[in-house]
């Protein structure tokens, strides 16, 4: 039998985020269970805990839940993640943080437990860039761009990355805070109304995200210069505004939509039965594909760590190998009905957050659905890469950590 | 049968005022302490000490606090929160700044910046009163997690705006820090508990404590009978800061080890504290007690029953929890409005004269 | 024993309110009435008399459902009026019974001004604007210095103020029985003779009945018909209330009276400690 | 009129009345229109005990709150112990020597008797807030102290029985009784009276008088009191004031206010005997 | 004109409007207050409890759908009818009303005279049901909630303005229809408090819970309608912003705007509410437009406390509150 858990939230301010990923998470697993009989032979056991996007209520389920064998943890926030990474850095359990957390907990050598693949913030701001040069053909000098972000740690972090790349690229950038929760946003698109910059670059979750959205209808600020991060692109966000969001982009390391393979098999085998975790409604949304996505990776990484190890039952320290020798290529993807789901990747010991690939997905009002509408592009890791190097070993400074690969 | 004040005799004003009169409670009280000191230690895992003991413990130092202003001096407060991050942070730059002088130091330190910015933020409370207060108090919650998410000299200009404890030891074990053991951030953090709800307790029974309550019940009539309601007020706030920074300090040193404000100490912190220390029993200490654990261990007995025991879906659970916290609290007031301590005083009282009903 | 209802002339009048043997407990576990009964006549008026803490004003919020929100209950015995038990009936359902009740220590509502204050009394009327302003006028006719004050807030008033404005609250809502609670608290002495002489008016002219509760027995004597007394909880004694006023123990008592006449508070030198009827 | 010279008089049952120990001057008070006290003048003695009496709301506790600093007057000024008072804070007034019963019960509900009459104490338990943090030594000291006084004042005023009970319990005329131990446990030089006897009935009202009267001879406690009973008011009292609508109607003996034709107008209604 | 003034006038009218938007908000504490002492904390919640049904409603959803899969095992997610949106909101305020008497029967009437703490305590008691009960009722998953407000920008006035300034001014539709509501509404309750028998006896309830009953005023009654009241303008704060956001937990949040609100207006006051609400709304958008640049920003939360703080030093029962009586 294989550990896995899940720290979800079906409740509170962001429940409903976190109740897509939540059952896309959980269906994958019943999934390998009902078809498969689970990774390698072993059955797939998954403890779900919910955490109410509470930081303490994290800390008491990663508590709780760690002696059970876990084989590896995703937290869902970035406060949770800041809690355990030393804790788990002690306790050897690894944890992946898809897409969140810490940017710079790519420097394996120094964040040795902690796993960020395929891509994080600071990837996500590049890449945002690097798609605002594509639709100005390759020149941004002189533009304005604003950053529109919640006001905390997680909002806070694609600013160094967009401040450097102002240097870059010579475009202008103003920022525009919004307080939890970010109900009320008149202030910030009344000045965007007046600046009139060009792109408008989000880093919102939760309610801020639709309120800006509306916003930004309200002004009639043009919907394709609205960019969101991956956490500001779900239906949740855009519903709400009806028609107006049409035409709204964001990033995304996977891929929309339920038109692969494997959603057959989930129908099947999952869904027809009753299995489906949480109302059994959210298939094929956008969370839910994240979430489906991350058990892939952690089932892969399962796999892989069988591999090197050669026994079925593994422990959280094999589990450490597999994510780091994990390897997502076309052909394996195709083979387990995701053909072109997500980028390609590898990881290994000195990176810990894969090749750093996303795209631009906008939405289709219409259609009410997200579209792809870029292939998947890599950050600019040479303005990364000094970024990452200078954070990790400023926090392997802190708390005494000897950088190293072994 | 045994409990009983008959035969109890106190020949001396001391003993009377002594904190368990009654010879039964002092002897309960020392089993408790002798228990909590002597056996806890030993046989705690990560999980009761994470999940459980630290945060009680914590939230306990919070609730007295917290406790002193609204349950002795009537100041209704939902700054608590923002006091919290004030002693997180100062314990923070304390931290870094003297790595060398002892930890200990640094906690009682943080409160005692804490207890500085609680009387600023006091200052209003000569004029205002009741709900105003409590509404403007609010203003130092939300000014003090701007402040402490806006400058980063708070955070040492860290590029996430996160805090991180150290490692710090106290006589060679690890108190903070990743290293730490589950007994010795439990130690660490009961001897606190333990001397703050002492000091409580000595400062509450006697003349502070009666300016107090005096200024609760009834401003004016304690003004005309003698009391400074400034000096009572302030000091009201300063003590109550002081053992709410101290409970913040710990809250991020030993438990959480690393903070971010917003989330942490947010709003949601304010309520918390104060739900315990209503539940538990305005002007009580014990009632502090009793209210931390209330609010700590329900829900995490709810949900290892709940999850864990009948196996129901994660979320129909939290949704449950929620409603069972709720209802638990609103039958709560309605069998006795002033709180568990309360419960617990009818219930001696009624154990007293048993086996008659009056 | 003589009985309530037995007027002085000895006719029989009916009984409009009956208490029967009730038990009292607060938080249930403070034993406070332990066993009081009483019986009030219609159109009489029916003194409760006793010392701090005999349970006066215990046994009128008894009877106007009025323990219920002080975490006090009626643990034994009945209570009727009319011949129906009123135990479970709402305060408002027995106000519009007609039975009314002036609390002890005034409770005005603070924030209304006097006149609003009067209005609220005549809320379970039904009654149209032009009864309800004859009757403000009725009030103001007993109460000139309510007329004074009319627009000002009651939690401004003067203590005798607020007495005025809760008995003229009462006289508001048309009863037809009133329990008064301690009516001369705090009221200068001319005062007290009216709202006395207030309370003989309505109860001779309109046929009000009055239960009382008062400290000040000699006047309460001499305006009542009947009177009981009540120590730590129970009955002591009762009987008309001329009967109580020549009866040495409480005419040394409650009405300060020793054989050469009223006694100077200034000579009382030694606190004699009474006998007590139940000791 | 008394002619009490400034040395102070002897009253009819021999006892020594001192100096001037507070003298009001002018007073006049407002409320927005409401005229609370107009240009009132008196003066209270020392071991006087002095009666306020007048209609409901004739400004008797307006009065008093002037006396303890509740209210400031518009016009006026105080006088104390021979030096004319500075604009004070009532609790600065208390720590004169003031202290004062409320006509509406004004204790701490949520406190047992014995805190109670202990906060009666306050201006003498001057003990750091460090100190007491630690309790033992000095302010377990000072408490016992302290404590010892109060339960001397228990004793006098008979409540030692209810010590512990929570006041909310308590029936009126002991909350009275309860008020009265709070201001004597201040020692006061001056003791304010408001309405101590409303509530009460002969027996209990005997028993207050010979309290208030064993105050004034025993510790010499000047006292000044409120009461609508007029029995007791002019038994006790040395001297009268009469207030009416704000105004002072009549002054002096109990004799004299009784057999003047204003205060009979006003107040009394019939000439009391 | 300069720029940053015509700027100024437009961010104030926008302040202006957003100030309509938390009174609407703060409306309903000062009912609930007003008649009972009680400081509502559950209003945001009821808000989007309100919200939530008016939504359920409307598109016929299942109530309880995912505790009767649980249980069950049966998937039922919708009736499959719709509800036109005015016969959904006459439902929605049926079922504020056996709200507002189960609250009652349930809660208050067995806290009657007890201290305004307490009585604050019930309501977060209530709170944490509610929001409890709301998620388990209709799912935690964000609603579309379209009553079929106007939403957006308001053509007239930006063409107008653009003329008079050569800056059109954006006024949100959505916003318009906020004020004309709130203004109705305070109308209204402004009316019922100080001109009918129920009103005045609400206020006497609020003072002394004991003298009312003893004067025949049924605690029951009066407390039944200034729920049902107060569900009223829930709802109505719930459509307003619900049509903004979705319909969400998040929503219950919005009672943090409406505190400062009802601490500069005076918890007591209707029209003080309103006249708070446009206090705060301009008072914190002026100064995040003109300081909040200088000091970083995201300013507008502490500000709008920390606003009301200063009015309050000077007059401690708010703009229009109530004088607090100090007697003794
Ligand atoms: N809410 C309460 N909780 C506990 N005990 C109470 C309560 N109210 C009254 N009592 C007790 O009940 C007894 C009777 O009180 P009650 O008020 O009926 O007396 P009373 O005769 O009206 O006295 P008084 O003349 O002083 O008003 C008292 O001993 C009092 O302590
Ligand atoms: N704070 C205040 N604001 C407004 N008016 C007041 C205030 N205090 C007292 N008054 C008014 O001043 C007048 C005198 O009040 P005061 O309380 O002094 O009367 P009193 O002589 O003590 O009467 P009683 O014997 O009824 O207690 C009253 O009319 C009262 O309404
Ligand atoms: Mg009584
Ligand atoms: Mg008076």
């Amino acid at each position: 039998e294989l550990t896995f858990t899940a720290l979800s939230y079906r409740t509170g301010p962001y429940a409903a985020n976190g109740i897509p990923f939540a059952d896309g998470y959980e269906d994958y697993f019943t999934l390998l269970n009902e078809r498969d009989g689970g990774i390698g032979g072993e059955p797939v056991r998954l403890i779900e805990c919910e955490t109410g996007y509470n930081t303490e209520k994290g800390v008491e389920c990663y508590e709780g839940t760690k002696s059970s064998g876990a084989l590896v943890y995703q937290p869902l926030s970035t406060g949770i993640t800041y809690q355990l990474i030393p804790k788990m850095t002690a306790d050897q359990i690894p944890m992946h943080s898809m897409g969140y957390g810490r940017t710079s907990a790519k420097n394996g050598e120094v964040f040795r437990w902690i796993f960020n693949y395929p891509a994080n913030y600071w990837d996500g701001a590049s890449i945002a860039i690097k798609h605002l040069l594509d639709v100005n053909d390759g020149d941004l000098s002189g533009k304005k761009i604003a950053l529109v972000y919640h006001n905390s740690a997680y909002g806070k972090e694609p600013i160094r990355t967009l401040e450097e790349l102002a240097e870059k690229h010579g475009y202008e950038l103003s920022l525009l805070p919004v307080d939890h929760p970010g109900q009320e946003q008149k202030s910030q698109w009344l000045q965007i109304r007046r600046d009139r910059p060009d792109h408008v670059i989000m880093w919102g979750w939760g309610v801020m995200n639709q309120v800006a959205i509306q916003e930004a209808v309200n002004i009639r600020y043009p919907m394709e210069n609205f960019l969101g991060i991956w956490w500001s692109g779900s239906e949740n966000d855009v519903k709400p505004a009806g028609d107006g969001a049409d035409g709204y982009k964001a990033l995304a390391f996977h891929n929309f939509g339920s038109d692969y393979p494997l959603f057959d098999d989930l129908k099947e085998h999952v869904i027809d039965k009753g299995l489906a975790a949480g109302a059994g409604d959210q298939v094929g949304s956008v969370l839910y594909n994240r979430g489906l996505y991350a058990a892939m990776l952690a089932a892969e990484a399962a796999k892989t760590a069988q591999e090197i190890h050669g026994v079925s039952k593994i422990t959280p320290v094999m589990m450490r190998d597999g994510m780091e020798a994990l390897e997502m290529t076309e052909a394996k993807m195709t083979e387990l009905g995701l053909p072109g789901f997500g980028p390609e990747f590898k990881v290994s010991c000195q990176n810990h957050g894969g090749n750093g690939f996303a795209a631009v997905g906008q939405w289709d009002a219409a259609a009410g659905e997200w579209t792809m509408i870029t292939d998947y592009m890599q950050a600019d890791q040479d303005v990364l890469g000094p970024l990452i190097e200078e954070d990790s070993m400023a926090y392997a400074a802190e708390s005494g950590i000897e950088p190293g690969c072994n | 049968m045994f409990y009983r004040e008959a035969g109890d005799f106190k020949s001396s004003y001391v003993e009377d005022s002594q904190t368990f009169p009654i010879k039964f409670d002092r002897y309960r009280y020392y089993v408790v302490l002798i228990f909590a000191f002597a056996v806890v230690p030993f046989v705690v895992n990560d999980y009761w000490v994470n999940a459980i003991f630290m945060p009680f413990l914590i939230y306990s130092i919070a609730a007295i606090g917290l406790n002193i202003l609204v349950g002795y001096c009537g100041q209704v407060s939902l700054g608590t929160g923002g006091f919290m991050a004030v002693g997180a942070f100062a314990c923070y730059k304390l931290m870094t700044a003297f790595p060398d002088i002892s930890i200990i130091i640094h906690v009682i330190l943080a409160g005692g910046i804490t207890a500085i910015v609680g009387v600023l933020f006091g200052l209003p409370s000569l004029r205002i009163k009741g709900f105003y207060l409590a509404v403007a108090t609010l203003a130092a919650q939300f000014f003090l997690v701007w402040l402490f998410n806006r400058v980063p000299w708070f955070y040492n200009y860290s590029a996430t705006g996160q805090i991180t404890a150290p490692e710090r030891t106290v006589v060679g074990a690890p108190v903070t820090g990743a290293n730490t053991d589950a007994w010795a951030a439990y130690f660490f953090c009961l001897v606190f508990t333990v001397a703050c709800a002492i000091i409580a307790r000595n400062l509450t029974r006697g003349a502070q404590g009666r300016k107090w309550m005096a200024i609760r019940d009834m401003d004016i009539a304690a003004e005309i009978i003698g009391v400074d309601p400034l000096k009572a007020k302030l000091s009201a706030f300063a003590v109550s800061s002081f053992f709410v920074g101290i409970s913040g300090a710990l809250f991020f040193a030993i438990y959480l080890g690393a903070v971010e404000v917003g989330e942490v100490f947010g709003i949601q912190k304010s309520f918390l504290v104060l739900f315990m220390v209503i539940i538990g029993g305005l002007g009580s200490i014990f009632g502090s007690f009793a209210g931390a654990a209330f609010l700590v261990l329900l829900p995490v007995l709810l949900k290892n029953t709940l999850v864990g025991g009948l196996g129901w879906p994660t979320d129909l659970a939290a949704h449950i929890e929620f409603m069972v916290v709720g209802a638990l609290i609103v039958i709560f007031l309605i069998a006795e409005p002033h709180g568990l301590a309360q419960l617990w005083r009818i219930a001696k009282e009624k154990l007293r004269l048993w086996p008659f009903p009056h | 024993m003589l009985d309530a209802t037995q007027t002085p002339s000895g006719t029989k009048a009916e009984t409009v309110l009956e208490i029967n043997n009730i038990e009292v407990i607060y938080n249930s576990v403070i034993l406070v009435l332990k066993g009081v009964s009483l019986r009030v006549p219609k159109g009489g008026i029916t003194a409760l008399l006793g010392g701090n803490g005999a349970g006066k004003t215990t046994t009128l919020k008894a009877i106007s459902n009025l323990l219920h929100s002080e975490r006090g209950e009626v643990t034994k015995g009945s209570i009727l009026y009319r011949g129906e038990t009123i135990q479970n009936l709402t305060p408002n359902d027995l106000v519009k019974k007609g039975v009314i009740q002036v609390m002890e220590g005034r409770h005005c509502f603070e924030h209304l001004t006097v006149e609003e204050n009067l209005l609220t009394g005549a809320y379970t009327r039904g009654a149209g604007k032009g009864d309800i302003d004859a009757d403000l006028n009725m009030v103001y006719d007993y109460f000139p210095r309510l007329k004074e004050r009319r627009r000002s807030q009651a939690g401004y008033t003067s203590g005798g103020e607020q007495q005025m404005v809760a008995i003229g609250r009462a006289l508001m809502s048309k009863p037809e029985t009133i329990l008064l609670d301690e009516p001369s608290m705090g009221l200068a002495p001319q005062l007290v003779e009216q709202i006395f002489g207030i309370v003989k008016s309505l109860n001779e002219n309109q046929g009000y009945t009055f239960l009382l509760a008062e400290q000040n027995t000699n006047v309460a004597l001499r305006f009542a018909h009947y009177g009981y007394i009540l120590e730590s909880g129970r009955v002591v004694m009762d009987g008309p209330a001329d009967d109580l006023r020549e009866n040495p123990d409480v005419k040394e008592f409650y009405l300060g009276m020793s054989d050469e006449g009223r006694k100077s508070f200034r000579n009382v030198r030694s606190y004699r400690r009474r006998k007590r009827w139940l000791a | 009129m008394l002619d009490a010279s400034d040395e102070g008089y002897i009253t009819a049952d021999g006892r020594k009345i001192g100096g001037v120990l507070m003298e009001m001057k002018n007073i006049s008070l407002r409320f927005g229109g409401v005229k609370a006290i107009t240009d009132i003048t008196f003066d209270i003695r020392e071991g006087e005990i002095r009666a306020i009496i007048g209609p409901n709301g004739a400004g008797k506790s307006s009065m008093l709150n002037v006396i303890s600093g509740f209210y400031v007057p518009q016009e006026g000024e105080v006088w104390y112990k021979g030096e004319k008072r500075p604009p004070m804070k009532p609790f600065q007034v208390a720590q004169l020597g003031i202290a004062r019963t409320f006509q509406n019960i004004a204790l701490f509900e949520g406190m047992s008797v014995l805190d109670n009459v202990m906060t009666g104490r306050l201006n003498y338990m001057k003990t750091g807030l460090l100190a007491q943090a630690i309790w033992k030594g000095k302010a377990e000291k000072e408490e016992t102290e302290n404590r010892e006084v109060v339960e001397k004042i228990i004793d006098f005023l008979e409540i030692q029985t209810i010590r512990k009970t929570p006041v909310s319990r308590l029936p009126y005329g002991l909350k009275k009784r309860v008020e009265l131990a709070r201001a004597l446990a201040a020692e006061p030089s001056l003791l304010l009276l408001d309405e101590p006897m409303a509530g009460m009935n002969v027996e209990e009202k005997e028993d207050m008088s010979r309290f208030i009267l064993d105050v004034n001879d025993e510790f010499g406690t000047t006292i000044a009191l409120i009461e609508h009973d007029m029995g007791v008011v002019m038994d006790l009292s040395d001297r009268v004031v009469v207030m009416d609508y704000g105004k002072k109607i009549g002054d002096g003996t109990p004799d004299e206010v009784r057999k003047n034709q204003a205060v009979i107008d006003a107040y009394l209604g019939v000439a009391h005997d | 004109m300069p720029d940053q003034l015509v700027y100024a006038m437009e961010v104030f009218l926008n302040g202006l409007m957003a100030g309509v938007l938390y009174a609407l908000v703060a409306l309903g504490f000062v009912l609930i207050y007003k008649a009972s002492g009680i400081f509502n904390f559950a209003q945001g919640v009821m808000a989007l409890f309100a919200a939530l049904t008016l939504v359920g409603i409307m598109e016929g959803r299942v109530p309880f759908a995912h505790l009767i899969k649980a249980v069950t095992g049966a998937d039922v997610h919708h009736f499959g009818w719709t509800v036109p949106s005015l016969a959904a909101i006459l439902l929605t305020m049926l079922v504020m009303v056996f709200l507002a008497w189960a609250v009652n029967k349930l809660i208050f009437n067995h806290l009657v005279n007890q201290e305004p703490i307490i009585l604050f305590m019930a309501t977060i008691g209530l709170a944490y049901f509610m929001e409890g009960f709301g998620d388990l009722m209709w799912g935690a998953e964000i609603k579309k909630l379209d009553v079929g407000l106007p939403q957006g920008i308001n053509d007239a006035i930006d063409e107008v303005t653009f003329g008079w300034f050569g800056y059109g001014f954006f006024i949100d539709n959505l916003d318009i229809a906020a004020t004309i509501v709130a203004v109705i509404l305070v109308i209204l309750l402004v009316m019922f408090s100080q001109y009918t028998k129920q009103g005045r006896a609400m206020r006497a309830v609020a003072d002394d819970h004991q003298a009312a009953l003893s004067v025949g005023i049924s605690l029951n009654f009066i407390w039944v309608l200034v729920w049902s009241l107060a569900g009223f303008v829930a709802l109505a704060a719930g459509i307003m912003w619900g049509t903004k956001s979705g319909v969400q937990f998040s929503l219950s949040l919005i009672a943090l705007k409406a505190l400062p609100v009802l601490m500069l207006g005076g918890f007591t006051s209707i029209p003080g509410a309103i006249v708070g609400g446009l206090i705060i709304g301009v008072g914190e958008k002026l100064f995040e437009f003109a300081i909040g640049p200088i000091i970083g920003g995201a300013t507008e939360n502490w500000f709008a406390y920390v606003l009301a703080l200063i009015f309050l030093v000077f007059r401690p029962q708010g703009l229009f509150g109530e004088k607090i009586i100090e007697r003794v």
